[in-house]
């Protein structure tokens, strides 16, 4: 399977742990899920390693709008981490 | 249409709430919540409090909340006011303020918003004190709690 | 405490909350109602609104209610300020602001005092309507039950 | 019985039917509750009359404070006569 490019976002610490607030990647053909993705980043080095081992604590957004670990994802797809939201 | 913005300059309470009732006289009542940063934080003193966003969905985020208050209560205007960046104690941090003909309305709704706000917009507040040593604020569970009320009222 | 006034002067919203923040960094959040003339009363465009009261009681009837809601949330500081005499559509005529460390006791404690204020201070609203008709508000029901709510919870 | 003073307050449509908004008064001796003040100054004339005929509808205060029809008056009492608060 190609692989396809996701624009990558961190916030929080998880952009702390990972050194970098965004970037553009390329990402194997079978990552279908959001879920899939977080795996697939956890085993990129030790700062996503250590940005992901939090597990739950980990909140997503495709696409601007809040995303669970089922939902799909695919070519030119904006996709965020962080931690749950604090404002207010 | 509620106003949201979302700036690092403070905000002036006062102008909010003319330009909410400017030229109407069908307002009764407005609610308002101001949230500002506290000095400490069990007892450690704070220096600042930083606020990070996610600025494509949080205008997103947003107008999703101001539409669905304007789905449950019939406003007559509404302000959704957060700042961004490195506040002081004592600073505002956000302002929310929903006008009804009735007060029931206009204050069940500051609350729905500040609840929702807290949950739902992607903001994120980093404590730095004066000791010199920095913690991300955890989220809340009574936040959680407080927002998930509203999905079973009404 | 909370600061209680009684007024025909407008008021100057900035200020009041400026005046309960000064020289702290506890409060974490002010809620706050600002009550309005509206300019119809179904329909009827209305002249004015003249608010009567009864001084002697008002200042032990505030009292009172301020005392309950101090007593009920543990409070930073709040104001109740109620203008009285002649005021046109769109003018102020109550401020309740009620400070905490966090924002649900600040929003029910608001809540609280607009409703007891509604039911428990005498005041009283006369409607001038442009047509020359005058009539004296008569008490919702709902306003009862909105102030009986508190009876019971808590 | 001897008779006894009361400062007398009426507000809103009380005191416009009245046609004061204060007055110091002579009550009989047998009147000892607030509920028989009432119905001993709803027969004083055709504007007490029509200020006490609501009934139900009048609230009253004794030295600034709510009071039931059953209330206990006496001399010196300050007594207050009003519709329902309608302020907020």
């Amino acid at each position: 399977m190609t692989g396809f490019r996701v624009h990558l976002l961190y916030f929080a610490w998880l952009r702390e742990r990972i050194g970098r607030g965004e970037e553009e990647i390329e990402v194997p053909g079978d990552i279908r899920t959001l879920g899939a993705l977080s795996a697939w980043l956890a085993a990129r080095g030790p700062g996503y390693a250590s940005a992901f081992a939090a597990g739950k604590a980990v909140r997503a957004a495709v696409n601007q709008s809040f995303a669970s670990p089922e939902a799909a994802i695919g070519p030119g797809d904006e996709v965020a981490f962080f931690p749950p939201v604090t404002g207010g | 249409m509620l106003r949201i913005r979302v700036q690092e300059a403070p905000f002036d309470i006062a102008a909010e709430f003319a330009a909410l009732a400017a030229g109407r006289a069908d307002i009764g009542g407005i609610g308002c919540f101001l949230g500002t940063v506290r000095g400490e934080v069990g007892g450690r003193p704070l220096a600042a409090m930083t606020l990070e966003h996610y600025p494509a969905m949080t205008e997103r985020a947003l107008a999703a909340i101001a539409a669905e208050a304007e789905a449950r209560w019939a406003l007559l205007g509404g302000t959704i006011l957060h700042r961004v960046g490195r506040l002081p104690p004592g600073a505002p941090i956000v302002l929310v303020l929903a006008a009804a003909r009735h007060r029931q309305a206009a204050l069940d709704a500051t609350g729905f918003l500040i609840d929702w706000l807290k949950t739902r917009a992607p903001f994120w507040k980093k404590e730095s004190f004066a000791d010199g040593g920095e913690a991300w604020v955890e989220a809340r569970a009574e936040d959680d709690a407080a927002a998930a009320r509203h999905d079973t009222t009404k």
